[in-house]
Order: structure tokens, then sequence, then C-alpha cells
């Protein structure tokens, strides 16, 4: 019997929702077990950083990583298995975009350390006790990885070779880039495995979206009674659906929520938030500076809203300080 | 004889401003600068478009990524846009980029958005000398050389936090 | 608006009139001031031609007092003589527009352990009275309209001129309006800016008075029943002087000359002791011109 | 017409030019080339003295033959300049005229810098942003597009009348559009023309006539124009015909309604005599008026401010041609050219407040004593003042709101002559003694300086120093009840005071209040002061930046009759160039959506200004209509999904600008 091709799931800076889109697969999973090896999974099974190492270089035909790169220990790791694979994926948002955790590219390490230990109203620490890095314990050295002031996109720290969008990824886009794989009919190195088409393309309520939009003010969406019948930027809704690739099949939309961006931009765009910055402001109704900027007001947090999963990939990266 | 670029490795830093000129009021106005010999500051690198409605935020931004110290656009006095509108355009563009450049950290004073006509050569030399100084008290914004850096932390860390948390522990 | 006041030495001396009725006024009509403090001589027209970095430091120094006084914001520093005014006002310019001289006159300044930063806007209380205040606010308050009154509003030459900051620099109307929101009348005159004579009064004095003459001979042909000045220089050399004018010209000049502020605190019913009347050489009467604003009604 | 694949490997030419010294004194153009011939993709670099002459033309051709270039870039002067020279000359060297790009080294680097060696490195990071730009030029189509032969001129001054006659002579259709209720404009108001002092009415009246009876030319007075939509060879013109409340189509302009109105006397000031008399409500601007045909002032007529008139003027028009119940009427028309007259203002000699203007009634200005002396104006052209007075000494008083930092800079070139000519005037109708006082006599024009010399001969006073004021201040008996026209004589360096019984403002030239209106509704530039603004000042001085618009006499900047004339003449010779031509061609710089990449969420639709984009109902994506598309790309820059192109200007285009403005070592490109 030949030896089955050996895949890989890692995680880094993630929140485990990648992990549970695989399990999402649901039946299917099954004939993904039956197809392949497993030889690596830290949420599901009990392999070691070590079993890796023994591996030959490019034995493993697929790693797909989640999540951001934002200590040490991720991007040894990244490293490792990127030379022990033939191909890399960048599993879902955090990885292909730098995701929610690239927020914190808005703050300093410092700041972001002091905050968590010190600060954030769930804290009880009076003498201001930080981890400690090396700790000894019945004589063994037990070690902390370092934080990183700078969080980064899996593409920033080693060579993909492909991406699949979303936060998380989408069961179907999941089957479908496991049968490529596996049938071996690959696309061009570098390709999103999505729709390189914005999401509007198959937004349900994209019919009721209105050619001569105007904003005079943006709302939030838990603020407002959401027609859920109607287009959200027509009811003033901030929605990404515009600058976002699609291929999630307007899951939030069909709930009622606003596209916030997790799929990232399309092939055409370098930055998304700068896209639909461009977009918006641009169907503002004022002329005049301060008519502008009151309405412009109404969006409180612009990196936040526009950069919610794109941050580390966006052309400035994080905040300059 | 040394590139912009090199000239910074040499201590002897000028500020790089990209300026985005439309075609017939800034770029014009610069024109008739050169015609009537309004000398000014060598800093700023003009790249002609049709309108200020043209300048998609992202030109602004790769601008600061690849290394400009300044950005400038430059259009027709609200109401006098060849293009009608193009202008205003611009105008609620930059406003919501001047807040988020805000945000990350850009100095107010790198991103200039200025209104200068065909018939203001003269502004041409006073926003560009102006932006030069106004940039050169800030300093290089030098984003090509801090991402290089940013990619390069784990090693950076492990020689200096390690390094200086064994020092406190020993 | 709070304002910053720079009373200067003429003020103090042969202009306490001025800085009386100044004071009347702007505490009836209720504007807020305080006194520069450790103020010092302007420098005056002289001083500029013997060193003129000098000149500048001796000046600016006011300004400089004033941004110690007044912690943040534009201060409006209040220069009720012209010769102030223009020095003040010329110093201001200067360190804005040449950035040498305000090294200079810094690098003055530094040994003091001043430093001055340009947030002082120099201006003339008439400025401050018609374009901050307000004409109809000050009309609103006048208790004794004077009817009938035909005033001559004489500007001299330093308050617009070279830096025509308020007004016209050769026609000047400012005092007119402020005249006629008094309820009197204007003269038309066209020697509103010509010399006084300065302070040739004091030195050629034939010259001086030749230039005096005019500008009383002409008002007083108008029908002016008052001359109305902004400058104490100007008010002592055309009211102290007609007599000898008349000795040499064989003229008949006869007129009084007041300061404009003077002229408001009479139209707000302020007495004649707190506008410093009695300081002038020629009272004018006015009394029949003063009619009670009921009175006006009827009338 | 859109390539995307770029299968054919980059092969760049790279000419730096030295513009004689222009260019290469400042800018080492040797380094420039040999740098950029280090560059990837650049098969040959080089420099020559003058790329815009034949032979750098040339040399160009040529080297796309021997080498097979496939991009061409050429560093000079500004693209607004040479851009067309450069591309022809591309063509005719068998490579689509869009592999050309143009790095301007010239307005941009050398005229504006001093430091050579900053301005080399700021060319070679230019040249640079070229190179890297060119790789992803594509070949495109010229889109011509045809001119309607009709021409629309506005304003029927000298110069509308001239160019409209110049074009209806040659056979072409000309709306004459003007605002009053007659045309004439200024000059109808002269009295004599200088130097040659004919009548001015005798010379215009003819062409007047002549306007109003060519059967090429609609003359539509008491009109304006109210929007102006399309572009080049095809502007689509809404034009506001005020109501005259008189039947154009009936009146035959026997003036016997303005006889038998209720008014005995007029009571309004009259416009044409720039209020020197009063007209009646219903009137006719002068006799000669062209169209022949009354008005009525709703202003000041009874019937409009009360409707309780007699209305005797109905009466006293056997052809029923008054009609209170006229309404304005909006006329529609399409032309390919627009031909702007619209004129200039008289300077407000108010603002020179110590000239006594508006203060002392014997002030006047030029253009109310040209009315004084016309044998058709109020006075029948004998000079009484506004006191009854006959005057025996007259001042005139140069450059009033000329050559003056406090009001206009500029000298409006016509005042010293139509001074000179007053001056004969005034002392061919009164004797009186004249003195002019100037700054310069500025008499330059043929036969002008002549006409000096007979003003000379004539002992008009000159006085060389300007006026400081204008007073009735008497110091001398001999001065009482006189103005004293104060000044400095710089000839002999004292201050003269000199009493005369009429003073005469010699107004300068000003643009019309509402140009700023006018330049935004034609979309053209005005210059600084307000004047329109032409498109080259010296070889292009009719033009405008924007194609199809031209502009003649006094509206593009001070002018006298000649040259508004000759002005008028040039403009209607380019408006016929292109309607012979009978097509221009345009820049391909249109947007177009990719639409594959479309996703339907028409951002794009609300914000263009032309409504070029819509929406396909079947494939639910938006389309760009490139007749409509004026390639000002806000749409292209609006596109979140990056869907729009723009040609000429594709965002990869700009990139790689971007890129090689700032890059510090170059990289290969794509």
């Amino acid at each position: 019997m030949p030896e089955k091709p050996k895949v890989t799931f890692y995680w880094c800076a993630s929140c485990g929702g990648c992990e549970e889109s695989v399990v999402d697969l649901a039946e299917n999973i099954l004939d993904v077990v039956a197809a392949v090896d497993i030889v690596m999974w830290p949420v599901a099974m009990d392999f070691k950083k070590k079993d890796v190492e023994a591996m030959e270089d490019k034995s493993i035909l697929v790693s797909m990583i989640n999540g951001a790169i934002r200590t040490s220990e991720q991007e040894e790791m990244a490293k490792l298995m990127r030379r022990k694979s033939q191909l890399v994926i960048a599993y879902g948002s955090c990885a292909h975009l730098g995701g929610i955790p690239g927020l914190a590219n808005q703050f300093q390490r410092e700041e972001i350390l002091q905050y968590i230990f010190e600060e954030s109203p769930s804290t009880v620490n009076p003498q201001k006790t930080r981890p400690e890095r090396k700790v000894m314990t019945n004589g063994n050295a037990v070690t902390l990885p370092n934080f990183f002031n700078v969080v980064r996109a899996l593409d920033q720290v080693i060579d993909v070779d492909y991406y699949l969008p979303g936060c998380p990824p989408t069961p179907k886009l999941l089957k479908q880039a496991l049968d490529a794989l596996l049938s071996g009919n690959l696309p061009e190195k570098g390709t999103v495995l999505a729709p390189d088409i914005a999401l509007c393309d198959e937004c349900p309520k994209k019919d009721t979206k209105p050619s001569d939009l105007k904003f005079t003010e943006f709302k939030r969406p838990h603020l407002v009674q959401i027609d859920s019948a109607t287009c959200l930027l027509a009811q003033g809704i901030v929605c990404m659906g515009p600058a976002t690739r699609g291929g999630c099949e307007g899951v939030c939309i069909s709930g009622n929520m606003p596209c916030t961006g997790c799929f990232g931009p399309t092939s055409r765009v370098k930055d998304q938030g700068a896209k639909i910055l461009s977009a918006l402001a641009s169907q503002v109704e004022a002329k005049d500076e301060k008519g502008i900027d009151a309405t412009l007001a109404t969006i409180p947090d612009p990196v936040g809203t526009f950069y919610r999963y794109g941050l580390p990939i966006s052309l400035l990266r994080r905040k300059n300080f | 004889m040394l590139t912009a670029g090199e000239q910074s490795k040499t201590n002897t830093w000028e500020p790089r401003i990209v300026a985005f000129f439309c075609n017939w009021c800034t770029y014009t106005a610069a024109d008739l600068a050169g015609v009537s010999r309004l000398r000014h500051a060598p800093n700023a690198r003009i790249i002609r478009v049709m309108c200020s409605g043209r300048v998609d935020p992202q030109f602004i931004l790769d601008a600061f990524s690849k290394g400009a110290d300044g950005v400038l656009l430059g259009g027709c006095h609200p109401g006098d846009c060849h293009y009608m509108e193009g202008n205003y355009k611009a105008l609620r563009r930059m406003r919501l980029l001047k807040r988020m450049l805000k945000d990350m950290g850009i100095e107010e004073h790198r991103f200039r958005l200025e209104w200068i006509s065909a018939s203001e050569g003269e502004r041409i030399k006073t926003v560009i000398n102006e932006m030069t100084e106004q940039v050169r008290t800030l300093g290089p914004l030098g984003l090509p050389k801090k991402f290089e850096e940013w990619d390069t932390e784990m090693e950076v860390l492990e020689r200096t936090v390690n390094g200086k948390e064994e020092a406190v522990h020993a | 608006m709070k304002y910053l006041s720079y009373p200067g030495c003429s003020l103090r001396s042969t202009g306490r009139a001025y800085e009386e009725s100044i004071v009347a006024v702007f505490k009836a009509l209720e504007i807020e001031y305080e006194e520069l403090k450790d103020w010092n001589c302007c420098g005056a027209t002289s001083y500029v031609s013997i060193d003129e970095t000098d000149a500048f430091a001796l000046a600016a120094r006011n300004l400089a007092l004033a941004e110690l006084q007044v912690a943040e914001g534009t201060i409006n520093l209040i220069a009720p003589c012209s010769a102030c005014y223009l020095v003040l006002s010329k110093t201001e310019r200067y360190l804005e527009d040449y950035p040498d001289v305000r090294t200079n006159v810094n690098a003055k300044l530094d040994k003091a352990g001043l430093h001055y930063n340009g947030r002082v806007e120099v201006r003339h209380p008439l400025d401050v009275l018609v374009n901050d205040y307000g004409l109809e606010k000050i009309s609103k308050r006048v208790k004794y309209p004077l009817k009938g009154l035909k005033v001559a509003s004489y500007y001299g030459c330093q308050v617009v001129r070279p830096f025509a900051k308020f007004d016209h620099s050769h026609y000047p109307v400012t005092m007119d309006k402020l005249v006629q929101a008094l309820g009197a009348e204007p003269v038309d005159w066209p020697l509103k800016t010509r010399c006084c004579g300065g302070s040739l009064t004091g030195t050629t004095q034939e010259a001086g008075l030749r230039l005096n003459r005019l500008l009383l001979k002409e008002a007083q042909k108008r029908g002016a029943d008052i001359m109305l000045t902004c400058c104490p220089l100007c008010q002592h050399n055309l009211e102290c002087y007609q007599e000898r004018i008349n000795r040499i010209y064989q003229e008949e000049i006869d007129i009084p000359v007041a300061y404009f502020t003077q002229l408001i605190g009479v139209a707000l019913g302020l007495s004649e002791k707190e506008l410093g009347m009695q300081r002038l050489f020629k009272k004018p009467s006015l009394e029949k011109f003063m009619h009670p604003k009921g009175e006006m009604a009827h009338a | 017409m859109h390539n995307y694949e770029q299968k054919e490997a980059v092969r760049i030419g790279f000419y730096i030019c030295h513009c004689g010294h222009n260019i290469a004194s400042i800018v080492d153009v040797k380094a420039v080339a040999e740098y950029v011939k280090s560059l990837p993709g650049v098969v040959v670099s080089c420099e020559y003295k003058y790329m815009c002459s034949d032979p750098g033309q040339e040399l160009i051709q040529k080297d796309i033959h021997e080498h097979s270039l496939n991009r061409i870039i050429v560093a000079s002067c500004s693209p607004l300049l040479h851009e067309h020279t450069f591309r022809t000359a591309v063509e005719k060297g068998g490579l689509n005229p869009y592999y050309f790009q143009m790095v301007n080294i010239r307005e941009d680097v050398s005229w504006v810098h001093t430091d050579a060696k900053a301005a080399t490195e700021k060319s070679k990071d230019l040249a640079r942003a070229a190179v890297q730009r060119v790789f992803h030029h594509k070949a495109l189509e010229t889109k011509h597009v045809k001119i309607h032969p009709d021409v629309l001129i506005v304003g029927g001054g000298i110069a509308g009348i001239h160019a409209a006659l110049t074009l209806a002579n040659s056979g072409k259709k000309v709306f004459l559009v003007e605002r009053q209720p007659t045309i004439g404009g200024h000059m109808a108001m002269f009295d004599k023309t200088f130097p040659t002092l004919d009548c001015a009415a005798c010379i215009l009246t003819p062409k007047m006539s002549q306007v109003k009876n060519h059967p090429n030319i609609t003359l539509w007075t008491y009109s304006e124009v109210t929007k102006v939509d399309g572009y080049v060879g095809n502007y689509k013109i809404t034009i506001k015909r005020k109501p005259r409340y008189i039947n154009e189509e009936l009146c035959v302009g026997c003036m016997d309604c303005i006889e038998k109105c209720v008014y005995k006397e007029g009571k309004t000031p009259d416009e044409f005599n720039v209020g020197l008399s009063k007209r009646k409500p219903v009137y006719i601007p002068f006799p000669q008026a062209t169209p022949q045909i009354v008005l009525i002032d709703p202003e000041a007529c009874i019937e409009f401010k009360s409707g309780r008139c007699k209305k005797t003027c109905v009466e006293a028009c056997d052809r029923k041609a008054i009609d209170f119940n006229q309404k304005e009427e909006m006329k529609e028309i399409e032309v390919g050219t627009i031909i702007l007259a619209t004129g200039y203002h008289t300077f407000d000699a108010k603002r020179v407040p110590f000239y006594g203007y508006g203060k002392y009634p014997n002030v006047y200005t030029s253009l109310e004593v040209e009315r004084l002396v016309n044998a058709s104006g109020p006075t029948g052209g004998e000079l009484i003042l506004r006191d009854g007075r006959h005057p025996k000494t007259v001042g005139i008083i140069h450059c009033v709101g000329s050559r003056d930092k406090n009001t206009n800079r500029w000298c409006s070139r016509t005042c010293c002559m139509y001074s000179l000519k007053l001056a004969h005037l005034l002392k061919e109708h009164t004797e009186a003694e004249v003195y002019n006082f100037y700054i310069d006599i500025r008499a330059a024009g043929k036969s002008y300086e002549e006409f000096y010399d007979k003003l000379l001969d004539e002992n008009v006073h000159f006085i060389r120093g300007r006026v400081a004021e204008v007073s009735d201040w008497a110091v001398r008996s001999s001065e009482e009840g006189k103005l004293i026209i104060r000044a400095e004589d710089t000839m002999i360096g004292i201050v003269r005071r000199i009493p005369v019984d009429m003073v005469v403002l010699a107004v300068g030239m000003e643009p019309q209040s509402d140009s700023q209106d006018v330049r935004r509704l034609f979309n053209i530039s005005c210059s600084t002061e307000g004047f329109f603004l032409e498109r080259h000042p010296k070889l292009a001085p009719v033009d405008t930046f924007t194609d199809g618009i031209f502009i003649a006499g006094a509206c593009q900047g001070p002018k006298d009759i000649p040259d508004s004339v000759a002005q008028a003449g040039a403009a209607a010779a380019q408006a016929l160039t292109l309607i012979d031509t009978g097509e221009i061609e345009l820049e391909p710089n249109t947007a177009f959506v990719v639409q594959d990449d479309c996703s339907g969420c028409r951002t794009c639709l609300t914000i263009c200004p032309y409504n070029a984009i819509s929406r396909d109902e079947a494939k639910q994506k938006a389309f760009i209509n490139e007749a409509l598309c004026k390639g000002c790309g806000t749409c292209v820059a609006a596109c979140p999904s990056g869907a729009i192109k723009q040609n000429l200007f594709e965002d990869e285009m700009i990139f790689s600008e971007i890129n090689g403005l700032l890059e510090n070592t170059p990289v290969v490109c794509c």
C-alpha cells in the first residue's frame, strides 16, 4: 500500500476558530482522514516538535498554518514547517492578513504587556508581577517565547504557497482546497483560494442597493434596527463587502451583520482599508470641510473598522512610533 | 554621484516628498513656477495625474511605505475642478485619510492637500519650500528601513531581551 | 476678549486726559483690560534712526513682557498714542517678516531672560472700540446724543500709515463713523491725515506752526465746533499754539481740540472729571448739543 | 484595444534634452543618460541638444528601427508643451504613440533649482520612475470626435461682433449671445477713437447692422448662457432669454410707445449714458441699438409695480407688440466651438476715495466724459458740468485703478491713449486748459506716439507724477470754488497744487465682476487678476485649456479696439480650423470597467460627474460609456475592488512611478 500524503495543521496567534472550521467539514472529514496522514495537529493529536524535526525536509505534502506570528516560538515553528513541507497554506484571516491579533499593531509591546498584566479591568495584580521568561522547576528550565512588538501575517515570515481566506475559512472552500491538493490540480502559486471578485457579487441583498447612494451619517450596527431585506450600506452601516473578496457566500450579511472584511482585498488591491476608505468617503454628501468631517466623524475608529483583519499586511503595516 | 537613498545612508539626509499634481491646475501652476523661474527646494518629485480625484489613498500610503518622508496632493480650488467635482472627492477622501494617518502615527505635516490654481506659480514655491522645511524638522519617516527591522525582530529580541533578562536573573 | 494696555510715556504726562477718558469709557462700556506690567518706553520715532536693532529690542521688550503676562493665545495690546502704536506695530511686523531681525532682537532680549514668540497684535483703541466693540453697541449706550455738533475728525499720520491696519491710509473714516454713532455730525475735510507738525513745534517751530495752522484754519472754515484727535502729540500741537498762530499769521482761530474718547464719554454721560476735561486748555462747551435720549424721541 | 499580455520584451529608448543651456546648465545630462543606461529594460540612452528639433525627432525614429525599441522616454520640458510633438514623432517611427512617456526636467527641475547636484539627482529619480512606468504602457487608439460646425459667441462687443461676422462670412452658423438689450458693447459708448479720431459709432454701427441682417447669424440679445454641457465638438448650451415684454417679431422700433409712456420724463438712470441722463421704463438703449427693439424695465414700470397703469404705451403701439405677460424663455442649442468675448468692466473710482469721485460732483470717470462729449450724449455734446458750469480748466488723472498695488497692479494699456484723445476732445469742445497727470505715457501702437506729439503741439499740459489727492481745500483765494489737484511734479521735484473745474479719472480695465462665474460655467481658467487665461501667453493667446473654447478681446486682458479685433479674428480662425478639420483627436485616457472583476457594488455609479457609468442590468455590473467619460479617473480611485482602470493612468503605472521615484537601487520591474 503506497504511503498516504502527509498533512499538518498548525496554529500560531489565533483563536482556535480555524481548528473548528476543519471539524466543520462534518462527515467529509472522514474522507480527508482516509486520504491523508495527519502528522501534526497540536489541537487534536499528540505529536511533538521533535517528531517533525525528525522528518526529512519536504516530506510533508502540505502544512496548513493558521494564526498570525507574534512570538518567537510561532516564527520558529512556521520556519520548521516550511522546511519540512512541499506546500504551505496560510489558513484563515490571521495567517493570510494578520487578522484580529494584528490590531495589536496599533500599540507598543510594552503598552500591551502593561495593560494585560496590570491594567485590564479583570486583572488583580497589585505587585505588578510579570511572567518570567525562564523558571527552574524540578531542575528543569521552563522558558516562555519572546513576545514581538510587531504582529505579522504568515507570508511576512515564511514563503507561502496558497491562502485560504476567512475568519474562519468556510468548509466549502476548505473542501475545494483539499480536493485540489489531493488531485494535484493546483492554481498558480500565491493564489488566494476564493473568487477574485468582491463580496457584493454574491451578496443576497445586492439588488437593494441604490445607484445614487450618498452618506450623511454612518451608523453602527448595534445602535440601529437593521432592515434585513436591504443593503446595509443603503442603511448607512459601514459594510466592507465592496472592498472584500467574496467566497463566504455572505454568511454575515445573511445574519444581518455587515461584512468586516475577513477575506481580505481582491488581487488588484494593495490596501483594503485605503480602498474602502476611498469608496465610502467619495460618497459623502457634504462638500465643505466641516460637513465632510461631521459625516466622517460618525466612523469613530477608521483603523479598527477598515483594517479589522488586515493591519499587518496593509501598506503601513503598523502604527508608527 | 549618489541617489537620494544612498545619501540617507551617508548621513546627509534630505526629505523626499512625492507630489501628486492634477494636470489642469496644480501641474500647470508648477509649469508657471518654472517659466517664472521661481526657485524652490529640490525635494519634491511630481507625479502628474489628470485630476486630484484620481489619487487613490493607496498611492499616498504606498509612497510612504516606499520611503517618502512626505506626500503632497495638489488640485484645483473647490468649485474650479476641470472635471466639475473631482477635487471634492479628493477632499472627502483626504479628510478621512488624514485622520487615519494620525491614528497610524504619521505626523500631520507629512501629508498635505493644497488647492493651487493654474495661475498660482508662487504658491507652488511657497508650499514646496514650507513642506520641505516642515518635513525636515520631523526627520526621516524611513518606513522601508523600519519594515526591515520589524521583519528581523526575532534576532534582535533574542539578543537584547533574553540577554537582559538572563542578566537580571543571574 | 480681554485686552492688555500699554499707556506709554505721553499718557502719563501731557496726555493724561487721554488715559483718563480711555479708562472711564472702557469702564462704562465694560471692556475688560489690564495694564502691561513693567512696560518701558517704546523708543518713539527717534531711537530707530540711531540704532535699529536696539530700537527694536527696546520696543520688543514690551511685546515679550505681554507674552509673559498672558500665557496663551493672541494678545491684543492696546497702544493709544500714535507713536507708540506705530513703533510697536512696526516692531511686531518686522519681527514677523524678517527672521534675521527676529534672531537679533531675541538675542538681545535673551540677556534679560525674555523671548518674543509673535503672539502680540498691537491695536489702537479707536480700532478696538469701533471694530471689536461695535458702533451699534456704542450707539445703544449713548445717553446724550450730540445732535448738531459738527466734528472734524483728525487722525494724524501714524495710525494709518504706513500700516493701514483698520482703515484707509489716505482717507480714513473710522472716527467719522464713530462721531455719527454719537449723534454728532462729521465734517468732511481733506486734511484728516496731514501732518500736525509733530515734534517740529518744539524744534523748528516756524515750520511746525505753519502745518498746524493749515489744519486749524480749514477745520474752522468748514464749520467744525470741535476737532477730535486720537494722539497725544496731535492734541497738544493743535490745542496749544492757537494764540501764537493768531498772533503771527493774523488769524482768528479758536477751536477746542479733544480726544475722541472724551467725546464718547460725554455722550455716554460720564462726568467731566472722569474724562479729564478740566485738563484741556480750551474747554469745549458741549452742553447745548447734549440732548438726553428721551427728549430726542419727542423732538 | 486593451492588451493585458506583455509578451514582447520591453526595449526602452531614453533621450535627455539639453534644451540649449536651459536644462544642461543645471542638470548633468551626461550623468543622467549614463545612469539610465544601467536601468533594466533600457536599450538606448543618450543626450541631445534639442530633442524637439527635427534631427532630435529623427534620432528617435532611427533608433526605433535600428534597436527595435518599443518604449520611448524623452526627458525635456513639460508634457503640456511637447508631449504631442513626441507622440507624433514616435508614431511616425512606427510605434504606437502611447508607448511614449515624457519626463519634465525643465519647468520642474532646471528652471526652479540652483543646486546642480540635487537637480541631477532629481532628474535621475524622475527618469527612473518613467522607466518603470513604461513597462506597463499599452498600445491605445486615439479617439476622434466630430466637430459640430455651429459656433457660439458670447458677448456682442466689438470682439464678438468681429468674430461673428468673420465666421458667418465664411459660411458658418453663428449664435451670438449678448447680455445687454443691444450689441455694441463699450465701443458704442465711445465718442471718437484714438489715434485716428474716427467716430466710434460711424465705424461700429454698420457692423452691428450687418450682424443683425446676416443670414448665418442668430442674434440673441438680453440673453445669457446658463448651462454648458458636453465637450469639444459637441457642446450643448442652454440660453436664458430674458423677457423684454415686447414681441420681437412685431416691434419695428418706431418708439411711439416711449413717447406715449405715462412718464413724461425719464426717472431711471440711463445705463448707456452711465447715469448722466434718465430714461423711461419703456426704452431703447440708444438710437442705433441693435436690434432696434424697445424693452420694458419691470423695476420702473408702473404696470409691473402696481398693475394700475393706464398703459398708454399699449394704445400707442399699432402693431400690438407690447406683452406684459411675456415669460423668460430657455433655448437649447448644439455647437462645436465657443468664443468668449465677454469684455471688461471699468474700475470703480470710488475705491480711490482721495480722488473724490462720488463726493465732488465735478469729478468724472473717463467713460462718463465719453458720453458727455458725444453729440448724442446727455447734453448733446455740450460740455456742461454737473453743477451747470462750463469748465475752464480740466485735470485728467491717469492710472486710476491701474499700476497701483492698492488696487490693480496691471497697466490697462488703453488709458494713456484715451486720455490723450479726451484731452483733445475737451480742448476742442471747451478751449479749456487741460492738464494730464501721468506716470509714463505709454503710446506703443501704430501712430500712437505721433498722436502724443500732436497733443503736445496743442498745448495740453503734461505733469509727470502720481496725483496725491483731489480736494476742495482752498489755501489761496484763487483756489476757492475749485477742485485742487495735488501732485508731485517729478520733472521739477516739487509738489504742485493745480486748481481745476473738472477732474477726469482715467479708470482702468478690470475683469467683469462675474468673470469667475463665467469661467466656471465654461470650465476655463482665470489668471491671477481674473482675466481669462490663455493656453499659452505667446503661442496660443486665444486658446484656453478647454478644447474648443476660445477667448477674444478684453476678457483676456486690457486691450484697445485694434487688438480686440485682431484677437477676435484669430479666435474665429482657430474655430474655423477645428470646424474645417471636421474632427479632433482626444486623449484616450478614458476609464473602463473590467467586467469579470466587477462585483456590481455601484460605488462608481454614484460619483461619476458625467453620468458616464451605467449599470448593465443583465450582467449586474458597471459599464462606462467611453463617449461620455472625460478621463478624470475618480471612479478608478473609488472602485473598492480595483475593477476599473484608466487608460494612460492605470494603477500599476502610478505605483511603478512611485516605486521608481523612491527606489534606492534599481530592481527589475514586472
